[in-house]
């Protein structure tokens, strides 16, 4: 707890120190898009990291976000904050209906069951045509304001993105240190132990597949807001993929872990494409390397890392 | 205070449980033992709701708990260890307790978020609950290790401390002495000896006959999924089903006999 | 802990009070920079690699013979790997961080699309290769984008072409069968739109994805209708597989293809299946047919000589035509208007009579298109060769 | 204009005419899933592994057989023992690079290892052969067959039989060989296979080989019907690993079958319900499947899942 604690205060102070030094509106967009992909990742940690559930078809649950704020307010003319709201409401009873019978599931087949619904998902995005405009997408999805301000700009995104985030996280962090977020982690660990301590197990997985649903619905609404434009592609399984590899890259065990791993794997390709056409080999390359010499993620080295100092530091006293 | 009428469950073609009855009274220790294979811990996962019997039905003070989910009738009282102890490896050992604890909170997800005052003070309330087991069990030390580093004897004491955690009205031990040395055995045997005094009925599995005569005030016996013989410790001994059904287990004669 | 976590809170919001805003001192550079963004890699990499190569290809001819006016020009070419996201960034990277006097690009709609808004805010023109109408005009208002342009012939424009000839052919029945993707889309909806003004009655409509393995099932079907022809819109490798699909089940119906087929990769996957194939197609494919009247006979010739000099083993295509009339078009304006860009968008604006690869360009405040159903000529395949239909 | 919802009958056709037609089509595009489903199946049974990189080993088999074809000009059939040798050998060095080491992974990390080494075959493939399509011709160029009113052609007899005669050596090899009861017995129990002197290392090694080997077959079998290219393998993959959990994930009966369901399923459905939503049919028989029967058609029904 006081350990995430200071992290969330040192990521809040980095959020608003960071524009004294960023100047150019492409930095901010990467920075956006990374707070987009950290609002799914937060969610998705809880369900894998905490509750031990795989699922590889969160991308569905961010389009259905997405589309729900774009076709509210370009079709109903709905504001767009209303149309969030009822994004996430939407999203949120969809997979806990979807839930009841997927998450009895378990190890492969909760990852193919899950798959499945991502893909139906994205096949329905693209044949309803006339609500989704189909594979073209839609356009001209009208910005977000509040207070008497337009998010139109990328800094007043930014900070629209990164506040978001950071509430999120502090709820997340106040769950997972709840009594809970120890139910989940007992469930992953142990399920069978778990229910016979008392916890609902169906129940808490139900609710966390929602709540981590409802993350990748809030972050969908935002993403279609700042492109101002939908299309079902960025809502497939290759994208459910690499939410999934953002939480196992980081670290799966912490929230701050996961959300290093939508920074990093963000931001790589961007760095990588100078690469080119090796790009999509270094990136292979780089989850297997990964998971094979560092299978707790980034997370797992920089705790490796402080371990290491502070028995380090230990020796240095004795010996002195 | 527990009562299972005519309990029958197979897997497959294999009858693990075939119509078995018995009672076990508000406060006392009743000790389960049979060969391998007797049905003991399908019986434990009858009772606890892990899979429901086929036929038969289990009350627990009257209330009629055979189809029950698990959390459910943990909600009553009913709290178990495991043969294998299954305690939650990559959690500390006082997270460990106060996953015990479960019960004893009622902060659900809005609370768990926002952490208004009285979940503060709840937590703060499990916590101290959780170290006064935790000091019971003598593993203050090693609180905030991971549970899964301790070793095996450990291991055996902090799931019994975690069922203690949520303060049961019935105790059900699937074998706590297996793979415990001597020693172990003895301060097991003494720690449970002391529950005794806290009003709880206990139910125990165990192969440790010393253990099991030492403390139980009645055994009941199984045998390929039928009760053979219940009573007081002394007579079971002696009952001829009872030896029968361990002929030719050597050592368990010899120990029977002790 | 919480407290502290506060405290830091409002020291931070102090501090943004307190941060600078960007500067945006910009120094006149001798080079011009021209920014493109195209799908160079992913699925439509099949029409991006072309365009990239003709943008390189054209840049370096140009520095080559010294520039315009004397300023050289610096083209600075991303990849959006077919990426709507990766397109925004790349949008923005160009305009903010390169500083260029105007984008070429994408290559197609999804992507084209969510960089129009950063190009309008930015008010530097953009020059997309992509087909859609609704990326000059705004669907709602049918208001023409002041900033935005294009070189790819709209939909509307090849659909209006095969429909004239169906009529003229007698043909009033058709079954069409379009990929799940925006290509298929954009031009399954314009066969819809026009099909009443044509008098075509559209018996079936069926899709299949871009990688599908197999399209025997929907070509069943349509076998089954009374169509007179089969239209198929699509690009890649699933147009082949049709072919082979309807030369298998022995369907006599005629086939016609979209112009996004034609290209060389196409004959070399559907091999004898092409034989037969009516499509409508840019003047590109068979500018040696064309009559020596024709103006975009010579530039046609021209663009492919130095094209497949230039990259030895590859075939000059019409999407990289498209990219060769972005930049001449924007090269074009640039010489006479310079680098300001409203002046620069102005000059766009009153291109007339450009001859280019897609066809014969007349752009004006309303139209940021410039072509009609000219552009296109209908071509058969015989013999693995386009064969122009006169 | 709206559509009817069984525009062949209301046009007057008769629909049993082209159900055979579907059937055959479905069985064709069947036998493809079913032989990646088999190779998920191999796996599968002796490590407890979903491969995510089975699609690729179908996507390699076909791009080298193109190459040895088309760009060294062998004979077909040494192309096509070649293209499956190679891809074998791949398979092999697969396991052995980045399997092996990471045998005690959890299931997450594993996913993420098999999907990590799909992304960079397909890398690889991508930068050796560029992201053009290759057509492979048929094996035998013959006009298509008739069979009922339904036509069938020669490279979808090809692709049949030779499913056929996969399942057939796979079962001779399960129940004849030395090796093939070792496998069987590491599926069944690894740790009395390990009793019994049989090495378990080398035993996922073969079933690696064994599956990358299937799945370069299908990939050859396949390339004249619907080409090839670096990205061929994604949708592949994912539909043979429908097909695997349909039938019962461990079965390799189920594998054939599930392959068969799906492949039928679809080509029905875009016959009779829409081309559009047919994957979306495709797939929601499996989730209704994991939620009635998560065993699949003929796994074993008391199986954990």
């Amino acid at each position: 707890m006081k350990r995430d604690a200071v992290i969330w205060a040192a990521l809040t102070l980095l959020v608003f120190t960071l524009p004294a030094f960023v100047h150019s509106p492409y930095y901010y967009s990467v920075l956006i898009i990374i707070g987009i992909f950290g609002i799914v990742v937060l969610g998705l940690t809880m369900l894998i990291g905490y509750a031990g559930q795989i699922s590889l078809g969160h991308a569905g649950f961010f389009g259905f976000g997405a589309y729900f704020s774009a076709v509210l307010t370009t079709r109903f003319h709905l504001d767009p904050w209303l149309a969030m709201l009822v994004g996430l409401v939407a999203t949120i009873v969809l997979a806990f209906l979807l839930g009841i019978p997927t998450l009895k599931l378990h190890g492969h087949y909760l990852a193919m069951a899950t798959l499945g619904l991502g893909m139906v998902l994205q096949i329905i995005f693209k044949e309803e045509v006339e609500l989704t405009g189909g594979p073209t997408g839609l356009t001209d999805v009208p910005h977000l304001k509040a207070f008497g301000m337009v998010f139109a700009s990328d800094q007043k995104f930014y900070f629209l993105v990164w506040i978001f985030l950071l509430v999120l996280y502090g709820l997340s962090i106040n769950l997972v240190h709840s009594r809970l977020g120890r139910a989940l982690r007992a469930i992953s660990s142990n399920q069978t132990a778990a229910g016979s301590l008392g916890i609902p197990v169906n129940r808490l997985k139900l609710l966390i597949f929602a709540v981590s649903a409802g993350y990748a619905s809030l972050a969908g609404s935002l993403y279609a807001h700042y492109l101002s434009f939908v299309n079902p592609s960025p809502f497939g399984f290759l994208v459910s993929v690499k939410l999934v590899a953002m939480v196992v890259i980081g670290g799966s065990q912490s929230l701050w872990g996961a959300l290093l791993g939508a920074g990093l794997l963000t931001a790589l390709p961007e760095f990588l494409a100078v690469l080119q056409d090796y790009e999509m080999l270094v990136y292979g390359a780089i989850l297997i390397v990964m998971m094979m010499f560092a299978p707790q993620g980034l997370a797992g080295i920089l705790a490796g890392l402080h371990e290491w100092v502070k028995n380090r530091d230990h020796k240095k006293n004795a010996q002195a | 205070m527990l009562k299972l009428e005519n309990i029958r469950k197979s897997f497959g073609g294999l009858k693990a449980l075939d119509g078995v009855s018995f009672e076990v009274n508000p406060g006392e220790i009743l000790g389960l033992i049979g060969p391998n294979g007797a049905g003991k811990t399908t019986l434990f996962n009858v009772v606890s709701g892990i899979f429901p019997s086929d036929s038969g039905s289990v009350f627990f003070q009257r209330k009629n708990i055979t189809r029950l989910p698990t959390h459910q009738i943990a909600r009553l009282g009913i709290f178990r260890t495991f043969q294998n102890p299954s305690i939650f490896e990559a959690m500390s050992v006082l997270e460990n307790l106060m996953v015990g604890n479960h019960l004893q909170g009622r902060a659900g997800f809005f609370s768990a978020i926002f952490k208004p005052p009285w979940e503060r003070k709840e937590e703060q309330r499990m916590r101290e609950q959780a170290q006064a087991v935790l000091k019971g069990i003598g593993l203050s030390d090693s609180a905030d290790a991971a549970a899964g580093s301790l070793p095996f004897g450990k291991l055996r004491m902090l799931e019994l401390g975690r069922a203690l955690c949520a303060e049961p009205h019935l105790l059900m031990l699937d074998e706590p002495a297996a793979g415990l040395n001597q020693r172990e055995t003895e301060d097991l045997t003494n720690f449970i000896a002391g529950l005794r005094a806290k009003k709880i009925t206990i139910v125990v599995i165990e192969h440790d006959m010393s253990l099991v005569m030492g403390l139980s005030d009645r055994v009941a016996v199984l045998d390929q999924g039928r009760k053979i013989a219940e009573g007081a410790p002394q007579a079971v001994q002696h009952n001829p089903a009872v030896l029968k059904a361990y002929l030719g287990e050597e050592d368990w004669i010899k120990s029977l006999r002790r | 802990m919480k407290k502290l976590a506060i405290v830091i809170v409002f020291a931070a919001l102090a501090g943004i009070v307190a941060f600078s805003v960007a500067n945006t001192a910009e120094k006149a550079t001798e080079t011009y920079k021209i920014g493109a963004v195209i799908d160079a890699t992913g699925p439509q990499s099949g029409l991006g690699e072309p365009e990239k190569q003709t943008l390189t290809m054209l840049a370096d001819d140009l520095n080559a013979k010294g520039g315009i006016n004397g300023h050289k020009v610096e083209l600075i070419l991303y990849d959006n790997e077919n990426d709507a996201t990766k397109s925004v960034l790349l949008a923005k990277k160009l305009v903010n961080d390169d500083k260029v006097i105007a984008v070429i690009g994408t290559t197609t709609s999804p992507t084209t699309m969510p960089i129009v808004p950063i190009l309008s805010e930015a008010k530097l023109p953009l020059v997309s290769c992509a087909a859609s109408w609704k990326i000059v005009k705004d669907p709602d208002t049918q208001q023409t984008r002041p900033w935005i342009f294009k070189t790819a012939q709209s939909d509307s424009l090849a659909v209006s072409k095969i429909y004239e000839w169906c009529s003229q052919n007698k043909i009033s029945k058709v079954a069409l069968i379009t990929v799940s993707n925006a290509f298929g889309d954009s031009g399954l909806g314009e066969l819809k739109r026009l099909a009443a003004e044509f008098k075509i009655d559209i018996l079936d409509e069926e899709k299949f994805g871009d990688q599908d393995p197999d399209m025997t099932a929907q070509m069943t079907k349509i076998k089954g209708t009374n169509a007179q022809a089969v239209i198929c819109w699509a690009t890649g490798k699933g147009p082949a597989i049709v072919a082979k699909n309807l030369k298998d089940l022995g369907m006599t119906q005629k086939l016609i293809m979209s112009h996004g087929i034609a290209n060389q990769k196409f004959l070399d996957l559907a091999g004898d299946a092409a034989n037969g194939i009516i499509l409508p197609a840019g003047k590109l494919i068979v500018a040696d047919q064309l009559p020596v009247t024709d103006p975009q006979r010579k530039l046609l010739i021209d663009y492919k000589t130095r094209y497949e000099a230039k990259f030895p083993g590859a075939k000059v295509s019409t999407f990289g035509g498209h990219a060769y009339d972005a930049f001449m078009i924007l090269t074009d304006a640039l010489k006479k208007a310079g680098p300001e860009p409203e002046k620069l968008r102005a000059e766009i604006e009153k291109t007339k009579k450009h001859a280019g690869c897609g066809g014969i360009f007349n752009m004006s405040p309303t139209d940021h298109e410039g072509l009609t159903k000219d552009a296109f000529v209908m071509v058969q395949i015989q013999n693995g060769k386009w064969e122009l239909i006169k | 204009m709206p559509k009817p919802p069984f525009p062949c009958l209301e046009a007057g056709v008769g629909w049993h005419n082209q159900l055979i037609q579907y059937l055959v089509t479905g069985i064709t595009t069947g036998a493809i899933y079913a032989l990646v489903a088999l190779g998920f199946t191999i796996i599968y049974n002796a490590t407890e592994i979903i491969n995510f990189a089975q699609g690729e080993f179908v996507m390699l088999g076909g791009m080298i057989a193109v190459t040895m074809l088309a760009g060294l000009g062998l004979p077909l059939w040494l192309a096509v023992i070649l293209a499956i040798a190679a891809t074998m050998l791949i398979g092999l060095a697969f396991e052995r690079l980045a399997i092996r080491p990471v045998r005690k992974a959890s299931v997450m990390n594993l996913i993420i290892i098999t999907i990590g080494g799909s992304i960079l075959l397909k890398g690889a493939a991508m930068l050796i052969w560029g992201k053009d399509d290759h057509p492979l011709s048929a094996f035998t160029p013959a006009p298509p067959l008739h069979v009922f009113s339904a036509v069938v052609t020669t490279q979808s007899l090809w692709v049949m039989a030779g499913t056929v005669l996969a399942v057939i050596l796979l079962h001779v090899f399960y129940e004849r060989t030395i090796t093939g009861k070792a496998l069987r017995a590491c599926a069944f129990n690894p740790k009395a296979a390990r009793l019994c002197g049989i090495s378990v290392e080398r035993m996922i090694l073969f079933s690696f080989g064994l599956s990358a080997t299937l799945g370069a077959f299908a990939g050859v079998l396949i390339a004249p019907i619907t080409f090839t290219s670096y990205d061929v393998g994604t949708m592949l993959g994912l539909k043979g690993f429908c097909a695997a959990i349909l039938g019962g994930l461990g079965s390799n009966p189920g594998a054939i079958l599930g392959g068969l369901v799906i492949g039928v399923a679809e080509s029905l459905s875009s016959g009779y319900v829409s081309s559009g939503y047919k994957d979306a049919v495709a797939f929601l028989i499996l989730l209704l499947m994991l939620y009635f029967r998560p065993a699949g058609i003929l796994g074993k029904r008391a199986e954990k899942v």
